[in-house]
């Protein structure tokens, strides 16, 4: 038995490294030695991401059940970055007195969620894969209702649980008539035998739902917007960005690398869905004023704008997928750290709450004026370039109506940045929040996101080297 | 011939110190600065003048000299806006019109506009406007002359609006400048369709009597009239627009807002005569090629005489009767030019054009002058109301006679300059047409008829009460009424014929003994009129005025022709087309793209009860989405 | 009609018949999903759900695809994971009732629109 | 003939009990004929020879599952209180669309599944064999499944403590 | 990267400079000194052009370089610059440096206001150096969004409204944009999104039949084309001073320089085909925005539907399709930029003082400010075509030039557009003599100040590139003859 041939699995393993010793840590320090649990945790998870940043030689370990290619290291060490980013973000609120005792808590079940993702990427086997995204969304849920004495929050978690079962539900029974029709669990062995007779594109249909879901596509995305209102700012920014962001590309891969000989069909899904999204999401978008659920929504049209991406199906659409996410978790995160530093402070998360913010806070403005603008797609920010490549993906395989309205639908998502923007900056409000001081490790989180934001786009060889690696059909 | 480009922009150089000096400058150093340097380049003028008629004619024709071409803008191959000095015989008698009245206008103005603020604004104007003038008359191509055609009607609209503060001033100004504008753009048209037949803009090849260049132009036709007939119409209008022909006119009259010797200057000796000056100058094509049009320009100018002369004699204002007379001088010029031929060696086909240009001089002299001499009058009793006068004679006894050697001359009378140019008008104009002839004679009679009644009314009749006595204008009023009445006097003897011709050769003047003899009888007879009438207080011209009170109110209203104006511009630009368009586009373009803001925004506050915050209703939704989509990938 | 009943019984159980059993258990448990109030009743309907793909899994690698023990062990994986979602799901309902004093569905209503 | 019979029935108790759970007024009693439908599936599974998870099914399901059913009913079931009825037309909504769910996948797996298939003999599966294949790391062997599950229960239990302490 | 880089470098520079800056004094010296820089630059850019073209380089582009920036997408960083972008770069140095002056007191916020101005500077810059389809864009977005806070922090009246409608019309305006460009670069099969190769290649007929109308009407958008022109009268009047000169003076002249370097250089087949419809569209803009301006009551309003009617002459002589009303376009560009600056300088001066911009609120103010009166009148005269002046040159370029379409739909098209020089008067004067011109009604207004030294300084800049365009075109029309060549052999292939 080859066991060593597990020790490849180099991302895995550290983190799982990393979890364990947070965990005995945890268990086994003492009240005191507590205070050291958060730096040496970001320490920890730094090394780790670091570690693990460089592309190897593809491989597969167990028989095909865990399959790794060079891109995988690229879009983990995004959600690494991205993990780290909501870790730093998290800092003060894990040191408040109501959830100091939680801390070890949040941190095991943040990792062992990003530990799912992870085997969902890479995941070269149905039952992996299922596991995978398991993991990625139980323990996700005990993380949404973490407030637990908040009844948002609890009501967040339990809408979060009951919907995430039912789509998995639903998903398990598609994956049963995949393994019904092809005999086989194995990716690289559906694909030659998926060729999308009835059966098996109600199956792929039953199946592919659960990562819409994962993904919040209109109209499986309704869960999205309460659960986002009701869990801790910090968790939302994961749940936007972490989770959505491992899912579009396993949703690529998957349809990709599995199912390819039905791609007109998943075309035309996606190509409905996208619009559907976008425009909906768009529509509901306008009319909110909490933050979180209006950047709930945002996030759902923008999944609407990733599917322009996977629905070229091509090495440029993967390697701008993966751009994408990386813009969109630098802007994403930009955006809910600000949230979370006033929510943290104020609670105030409503956008009237923010008029006039710029007098008071000029610095938290702009880090999010400049997210919410590459949100938008407005150069020079990284937004705008990530946004274009996605266009320019969908549009060099011929979906010119499908681009056109995406198009129009930025128009009306630039009008709802704007009105935040319109908020903090020329609205005036008589009791404007207090200046904030946010701490040490929220400021780091906020230069990296800015840089993120500032040179991701400008420096092309952050979209190169992606490409480098990028597959398509 | 170099030095005449000095006399173009010496003014354009005091134009741009005294603009930019502003009131920085004295308003003496001012004065002087406009004065010297208009007495240098009436100099310079007279010595050109000189020159060119003494030293330039090559076997018995004139020469055409270009001293200075640079080309200024090139469009195309064939087109380019060139600037230039173009010397010929009209031009330099232009010249030397534009900087005598000028330099006149300019010294009287030294002790009229004396305490005015905006002295300095004043000068710079004028100098604007001379720089502009002698830009428009030497111009060596038809574009150049647009140019400078512009330029003068904008000086134009700065002059007439001196007054800026007094409202009727800016409204006179706005009107002559738009309706100026109005015409310029048929002249623009026209232009343009010269230029895109012929693939030139100089006058001198369009002049030139090669057929070759108008050759496109053969057989091209609209609305049954020839496409040659439509460019040359259009160009008319710039220069009807202009010089004030019917309906044009009726910025004229109200231009008088104006100071009154810029009046004298512009509306009376230079400016109105561009359109005049631009038939001649462009005479040959018009002669050649739309002779139809040539004659309906004398129509046009004779109906506008009459019309003008009518309204003339029953006008108050003594600035407005002057402007009629204008308009109705002009009008005689027009007729000129449309009745005559070219050559003249023979026969007399050229007689008409160099009659007209003829009385283009004389009259400029006579009719600046007789606006000076109000100037002097309305300067010495404030105000321009006839009623307001009467026996200055007694106090202004310079202004007196000088007025009334112009009334002479206007009126027709040997020896003075108007009668020779007027006489030759009309018989070239009897030449053409007896009945033309005839009417124009009856306008002569009509022209000596009001001018006195202007006359006896300002120096005769019953003495007004006036706050201060009046007093005669001082030396600088006084000299150019002198200057002016002198040059009236001696201009008729003038060998006109021998300078100024159609063909730029000489042509031998015969007075027609009879022509000559029935107008100045008409003439006389007028004046007798006039004198019974208006000499001493009487009750005639109220019962006459009752008796024709229709055509007498009529014609006091100027033949309702302003209303016109106002309805077209107040209720059909203003309130018909602009109005509406500036709803049209807040309520129906402006609104539609905020409507679609507002839909949408409707739609998302219509669509909140889809997201009810049920976990079940979510999940009905999935699972609906999820059976729809597997539908229409199986069954669609 | 017996030799109907004996024919109809003779052979293998035929495979739509198992998967008829689980279709309607999984729609059975859409049903409680979708229409109960209690929360628990609603985990109880997914259970269902689990149920009827775990027995697909089985039946197919039974009948269909005997070679290998791929259905058999998804199912096995499955109920260990439907376990876990229970256990957190009733973690979260508790934590619920002990919020709002109820475990009723239409209760979790605070966000909306 | 017997495996038919058995099976007939064990059909018959799962379809009746899957409905019954699901429209039970009284939520015990919905757990009830849950335990019920699992016992029977657990029962199909040994009809199929698949001994070894008729055993986890029960263990887990009745043993584990259940019980953690009853305890939370129990606690938040307050003496007196019923449950609610449900609105009359959200079942018929609920109940047409999943019937509709039903008869379209019916449908379609009815007319498509793979019916050519030869049933080898129903015997049972090793349990040598079971765990050869679940401690394998080759293909069609199960040990990094199996490993990386048990990081998902052990996240499992940590985020259902931490959710259901009380601090 | 070239010297030409140089141009959105100075702005960026420029930018952190203020970003670092600490009081008003060093804010405005950063400006001042930055703009003169550009300023300065640009004339040296353009004598080295006009020295280049003297030696004898008949290239299309000069001083271009190319860098690969984003080779999966063929992007590549690519400059150059012709006659045309010569024009617009100085106009829009000149109007920068206008504008700096022009909004030398703004409050609140001056640091910030600044930084928005230059990245507007920088977007206009870098989009008239580019030659590649994607920094195009890139630049000409940037160039956008600012507006929405200068507009929405700096701007008076309604102000979040308009800045909001501004922004998503001119968002719409992009998105059309950038479904083009990505049509174009693909359907033309080019190896890179740089124009030059991309005409080299050629669009298929059939593709060009979409992208055409598509592209020349977001562009035609951005140049504020009848029916599309409605985000230009409000966000002009409720933009502060220095922004409406700058959107009236350069960002409405991105739509016409668009549609000259990429819809009619890319697609002149398609051109050809649909050019009815857009001349048709712009002499409606021209006619209905004069006549529009006449019934206006508010200063800036006048102006704004004055620019719809200048700016409509602009794509009305670029579908001429030939050389002379094309040069006759880029001059009205360059004409009605300085005009519309100095006007909108004006007005905001004016309503500085009197605190209204409704002519019927204000009369005589020429007498208490002669030198904002005096330049008022010589803007107003520019703008209605008075020789000397530049907006004659350009609009006789224009008209000369479409008469030399001898076909009659094109004869009549064109004296219609002839007309609005007569309209164009009407609501000049009015304007100008409602205002300026009369006593003085209100009492206020008899104690108002005239232009201080830095007001001056931004009028006086813009008059004398008015008098310089106007008195000695011949250069500049010869520079702009020349580059326009390469899109008339385009279009009459």
């Amino acid at each position: 038995m080859a066991y060593s041939s597990f020790l490849q699995m180099n991302e895995e393993f550290s983190l799982l490294i990393v979890m364990i010793s947070l965990l005995v840590f945890d268990i086994f320090a003492t009240e005191k030695s507590m205070r050291y649990f958060q730096p040496l945790a970001l320490v920890l998870f730094t090394l780790h991401t670091v570690i693990n940043c460089i592309p190897r030689d593809a491989f597969e370990v167990a028989g095909g059940m865990f399959h790794y290619v060079p891109m995988q290291t690229y879009v983990k060490t995004i959600l690494n970055i991205g993990t780290l980013i909501i870790l730093l973000q998290a800092h003060q609120y894990l040191n408040d007195e109501a959830n100091r005792i939680k801390k070890g808590e949040f941190y095991f079940l943040t990792l062992s969620t990003l530990l799912g993702m992870y085997f969902m990427i890479s995941a070269g086997n149905f039952l992996m894969f299922f596991i995978g995204l398991e993991t990625a969304s139980i323990p996700m849920s005990t993380l949404v209702a973490f407030n637990k004495t908040d009844h948002k929050a609890a009501e967040a978690g339990a809408k979060y649980i009951l919907s995430a079962v039912f789509a998995s539900s639903i998903s398990l029974f598609g994956m049963s008539l995949i393994y019904g029709t092809t005999g086989t669990l194995y990716f690289n062995e559906i694909a030659t035998v998926f060729t999308g007779t009835s059966l098996q594109m109600m199956a792929f249909v039953f199946f592919v739902v659960g990562l819409f879901f994962k993904i919040s596509l209109v109209p499986f995305h309704l869960w999205t917007p309460d659960v986002y209102e009701g869990s801790q700012t910090n968790i939302t920014s994961y749940l936007s960005v972490i989770s959505k962001g491992a899912a579009v590309f396993v949703l690529f891969t998957l349809l990709v690398k599995v199912f390819p000989k039905i791609i007109t069909e998943w075309q035309h899904i996606l190509y409905g869905l996208a619009v559907l999204s976008i425009t909906v999401a768009n529509l509901f978008a306008i009319r909110q004023q909490n933050l979180k659920r209006f950047l709930a929504f945002s996030s759902i049209s923008q999944a609407g704008y990733i599917l322009l991406a996977i629905i070229s199906g091509t090495a440029l659409g993967m390697a701008s997928l993966v751009y994408f996410v990386l813009v969109y978790m630098f802007s994403n995160l930009a955006v809910f750290g600000v949230l979370s530093v006033i929510e943290q402070r104020t609670k105030k998360v409503l956008m009237s709450d923010y008029n006039g913010l710029y007098q008071t806070n000029p610095k938290l403005s702009i880090v999010m004026m400049i997210a919410l603008f590459s949100l938008a797609g407005i150069p020079p920010f990284a937004g705008f370039f990530s946004k274009f490549f996605i266009f320019s993906a969908a549009v060099q395989q011929g979906f010119y109506v499908l681009v056109f309205i995406a198009l129009l639908n930025t128009i009306i998502s630039l009008f709802y940045y704007l009105l935040v923007i319109k908020a903090m900056f020329i609205d005036v409000n008589d009791a404007p929040i207090e200046k904030l001081e946010s701490d040490f490790p929220a400021k780091i989180s906020f230069v990296i996101c800015t840089l993120g934001i500032l040179i991701v786009g400008l420096i092309s060889s952050f979209y190169n080297q992606i490409a480098v690696f990028s597959f398509g059909i | 011939m170099q030095y005449t480009l000095l006399i173009i922009l010496l003014p354009l150089l005091s134009f741009i110190v005294l603009g930019l000096m502003d009131s920085k400058l004295k308003p003496k150093v001012a004065g002087a600065i406009g004065v010297s340097v208009l007495g240098i380049i009436t100099l310079l003028s007279y010595i050109s003048a000189f020159e060119y008629f003494y030293l330039h004619k090559i076997e018995g024709v004139y020469e055409k000299l270009v001293p200075l071409h640079i080309e200024w803008i090139r469009f195309n191959e064939f087109l380019h806006i060139d600037l230039g000095i173009l010397l010929d015989p009209i031009s330099i008698m232009m010249l030397v019109v534009i900087t005598t009245v000028s330099l006149m206008v300019n010294i009287y103005s030294l002790e009229y506009m004396k305490g005015e603020k905006g002295f300095q604004r004043y000068y710079a104007f004028l100098s604007l406007f001379t720089f502009s003038m002698l830009g428009l008359v030497v111009a060596t191509n038809i574009f150049q002359m647009y140019i400078f055609w512009e330029l003068v009607g904008v000086s134009s609209y700065l002059l007439i609006g001196f007054y800026y503060t007094k409202p009727s001033a800016v409204a006179a100004s706005k009107k002559a400048f738009i309706v100026t504008r109005f015409a310029d753009l048929g002249f623009l048209i026209g232009i343009l369709f010269l230029s895109f037949y012929t693939k030139t803009f100089d006058f001198n090849i369009l002049n030139s009597g090669d057929a070759s260049i108008f050759a496109s132009t053969a057989g091209v036709s609209f609305m049954g009239i020839s496409v040659m007939s439509w460019t040359m119409g259009l160009i008319f209008i710039g220069g009807a627009g202009k010089s004030a022909m019917f309906p044009l006119h009726i910025w004229l009259p109200d231009a008088m807002e104006g100071p009154t010797p810029v009046s004298a200057l512009i509306h009376a000796a230079t400016m109105v005569v561009a359109g005049v000056f631009l038939v001649a100058r462009l005479f040959p094509v018009y002669h050649t090629y739309a002779p139809d049009v040539l004659h309906v320009i004398a129509y046009i100018g004779a109906f506008t005489s009459l019309f003008a002369a009518v309204i003339a004699c029953v006008q108050t204002d003594i600035k407005r009767v002057l402007a009629f007379s204008t308009i109705s001088q002009i009008g005689f010029m027009m007729v000129g030019l449309g009745v005559s031929g070219i050559g003249g060696h023979e026969g007399h086909e050229g007689l008409g054009y160099m009659a007209s240009m003829f009385h283009l001089f004389t009259h400029a002299m006579f009719k600046a002058l007789l606006f000076l001499g109000a100037g002097s009058v309305i300067h010495a009793v404030h105000s321009n109301e006839m009623n307001h006068m009467g026996g200055l004679r007694k106090y202004m006894p310079i202004t007196n006679i000088t007025f009334l050697i112009a009334c002479l001359a206007i009126a027709g009378i040997f020896p003075f300059s108007g009668f020779f140019s007027k006489d030759e008008i009309l018989a070239a104009t009897f030449q053409f047409s007896p009945y033309l002839g005839a009417t124009m004679s009856f306008i002569a009679g009509l022209t000596a008829f009001y001018m006195f009644r202007l006359y006896f009314n300002i120096f005769w009749g019953k003495e007004h009460k006036h706050e201060h006595t009046p007093h005669e204008s001082p030396f600088t009023m006084a000299f150019p009424l002198v200057f002016l009445a002198a040059v009236t006097v001696v201009a008729g003897f003038l060998p006109f014929g021998k300078l100024v011709t159609a063909d730029r050769s000489e042509y031998i003047i015969h007075l027609d003994p009879i022509v000559a003899t029935v107008s100045i009888i008409i003439a006389v007879l007028s004046i007798t009129l006039a004198a019974l009438m208006y000499m001493k207080e009487k009750e005639t011209p109220k019962q006459l005025a009752t008796t024709f009170s229709g055509i007498f109110k009529m014609a006091s209203n100027r033949f309702y022709i302003d209303e016109v104006y106002i309805f077209i511009t107040k209720k059909i630009i203003f309130n018909l087309v602009s109005t509406p368009i500036a709803w049209f586009d807040r309520n129906v373009i402006d609104a539609t793209i905020n409507n679609i803001g507002v839909v949408t925004q409707w739609t998302s506050h219509k669509t909140k009860r889809f997201q009810s915050g049920q976990v079940q209703q979510y999940a009905y939704v999935f699972l609906v989405g999820t059976l729809i989509i597997a539908a229409i990938m199986l069954f669609v | 009609m017996g030799d109907l009943l004996i024919n109809f019984l003779s052979g293998p159980v035929p495979i739509e018949a198992y998967l008829g059993v689980s279709l309607i258990m999984f729609f059975a448990g859409v049903y409680g999903f979708l229409s109960r109030k209690s929360l628990l009743m609603i985990l109880i309907s997914v259970e269902l759900m689990l149920n009827a793909a775990d027995i697909n899994f089985i039946v197919f690698n039974r009948y269909l695809y005997p070679g290998h023990m791929e259905g058999f062990f998804f199912a096995l994986f499955t109920i260990a994971i439907a376990a876990c979602e229970t256990a957190v799901a009733i973690a979260i309902i508790i934590n619920i009732y002990r919020n709002l004093s109820s475990v009723q569905a239409g209760e979790l209503n605070q966000m909306k629109e | 003939m017997a495996d038919q019979i058995i099976f007939w029935i064990l059909a018959a108790i799962m379809t009746v009990f899957s409905i019954l759970a699901v429209t039970s007024k009284n939520i015990i009693r919905s757990a009830t004929f849950l335990l019920f439908v699992l016992l029977g599936t657990a029962g199909l599974y040994l009809l199929l020879g698949y001994h070894y998870l008729f055993a986890v099914q029960i263990a887990v399901y009745a043993g584990g599952i259940m019980v953690l059913f009853i305890f939370a009913i129990l606690l938040t079931n307050r003496p007196g209180e019923n449950v609610k009825t449900e609105k009359y037309y959200r079942k018929v909504i609920a109940g047409i669309t999943s019937f509709a769910g039903l008869a379209f996948c019916g449908h379609i797996i009815y007319w498509n599944v793979n019916k050519a298939y030869t049933l080898v003999a129903t015997s049972e599966l090793k349990v040598q064999d079971i765990g050869h294949t679940l401690m394998g790391t080759d293909k069609y062997q199960y040990l990094l499944p199996f490993e990386f599950i048990s990081v998902l229960l052990l996240a499992c239990i940590v985020g259902a403590i931490m959710i259901a302490r009380k601090r | 990267m070239n010297f030409l880089s140089l141009f959105v470098l100075i702005p960026a520079l420029m930018m952190i400079g203020l970003f670092v800056s600490k009081n008003r004094k060093q804010i405005l010296f950063i400006m001042t000194f930055g703009a003169s820089l550009q300023l300065i630059f640009t004339s040296v850019v353009t004598y080295m052009y006009l020295a280049e073209r003297a030696a004898g380089n008949m290239a299309e582009m000069l001083f271009t370089a190319d860098t690969v920036w984003y080779a999966p997408f063929n992007i590549h960083y690519s400059v150059g610059i012709d006659g045309v972008s010569v024009v617009m770069l100085l106009l829009s140095a000149i109007i920068i440096f206008a504008g700096i002056f022009a909004s030398w007191k703004i409050e609140p916020l001056t640091k910030e206001f600044f930084i928005w101005y230059n990245l507007l500077s920088l977007g206009v810059f870098g989009f008239f150096i580019c030659l590649d389809l994607f920094t195009m864009f890139l630049y000409y977005e940037i160039a956008l969004v600012p507006m929405f806070l200068l507009i929405g922090i700096w701007g008076s009246g309604k102000k979040e409204f308009v800045a909001m409608k501004l922004i998503l019309m001119l968002m719409a305006c992009s998105a059309l944009l950038l479904m083009c460009i990505l049509g174009i670069y693909y359907q033309s099969g080019a190896s890179s999104m740089n124009i030059l190769e991309i005409a080299k290649h050629g669009i298929p007929l059939q593709a060009q039949y979409y992208l055409f109308p598509l592209t020349f009407l977001a562009f035609a958008i951005k140049g504020a084309m009848f029916p599309f022109h409605t985000w230009l009268p409000d966000g002009h009047a409720s933009a502060p001073t220095a922004v409406s000169m700058f959107q009236a003076g350069v960002l409405m002249k991105l739509g016409g320089y668009g549609c000259f370097r990429i819809a009619l250089y890319l697609m002149p087949q398609a051109a050809h085909e649909f050019a009815w419809i857009f001349i048709i569209l712009s002499v409606i803009s021209v006619i209905y925005g004069a006549f529009a301006a006449v019934a206006q009551k508010d200063l800036k309003y006048i102006n704004a539907y004055s620019s719809v009617s200048h700016c409509g002459l602009v794509t009305f002589a670029l579908l001429m399709f030939n050389q002379t009303a094309m040069t006759g376009a880029i001059l009205q560009m360059l004409s009605h930029g300085l005009m519309a600056a100095l006007i909108f300088a004006l007005i905001g001066m004016i309503y500085g003082r009197t605190h209204t911009r409704l002519i019927n609120e204000m009369s005589g103010l020429m007498k208490v400010l002669p030198f904002l009166g005096v330049s008022y009148v010589i803007g107003g005269l520019a703008s209605l075509g008075l020789p000397g002046l530049s907006g004659f040159i350009s609009e006789m370029t224009i008209f000369v030039g479409a008469f030399q379409e001898a076909d009659t739909f094109y004869r009549v098209l064109t004296i219609i557009a002839c007309s609005t020089i007569v309209i164009t008067a009407v609501y000049i004067l009015r304007m100008v003599g409602k205002i300026l011109f009369g006593a003085i009604q209100d009492e206020h207004h008899k104690h108002l100040e005239d232009a201080t030294w830095y007001e001056r300084i931004s009028v006086v800049t813009l008059i004398a590139a008015i008098f310089a365009v106007g008195s000695a075109p011949f250069w500049i029309s010869a520079m702009i003859g020349e580059s326009v060549m390469p899109v008339i052999t385009q279009l009459a292939k």
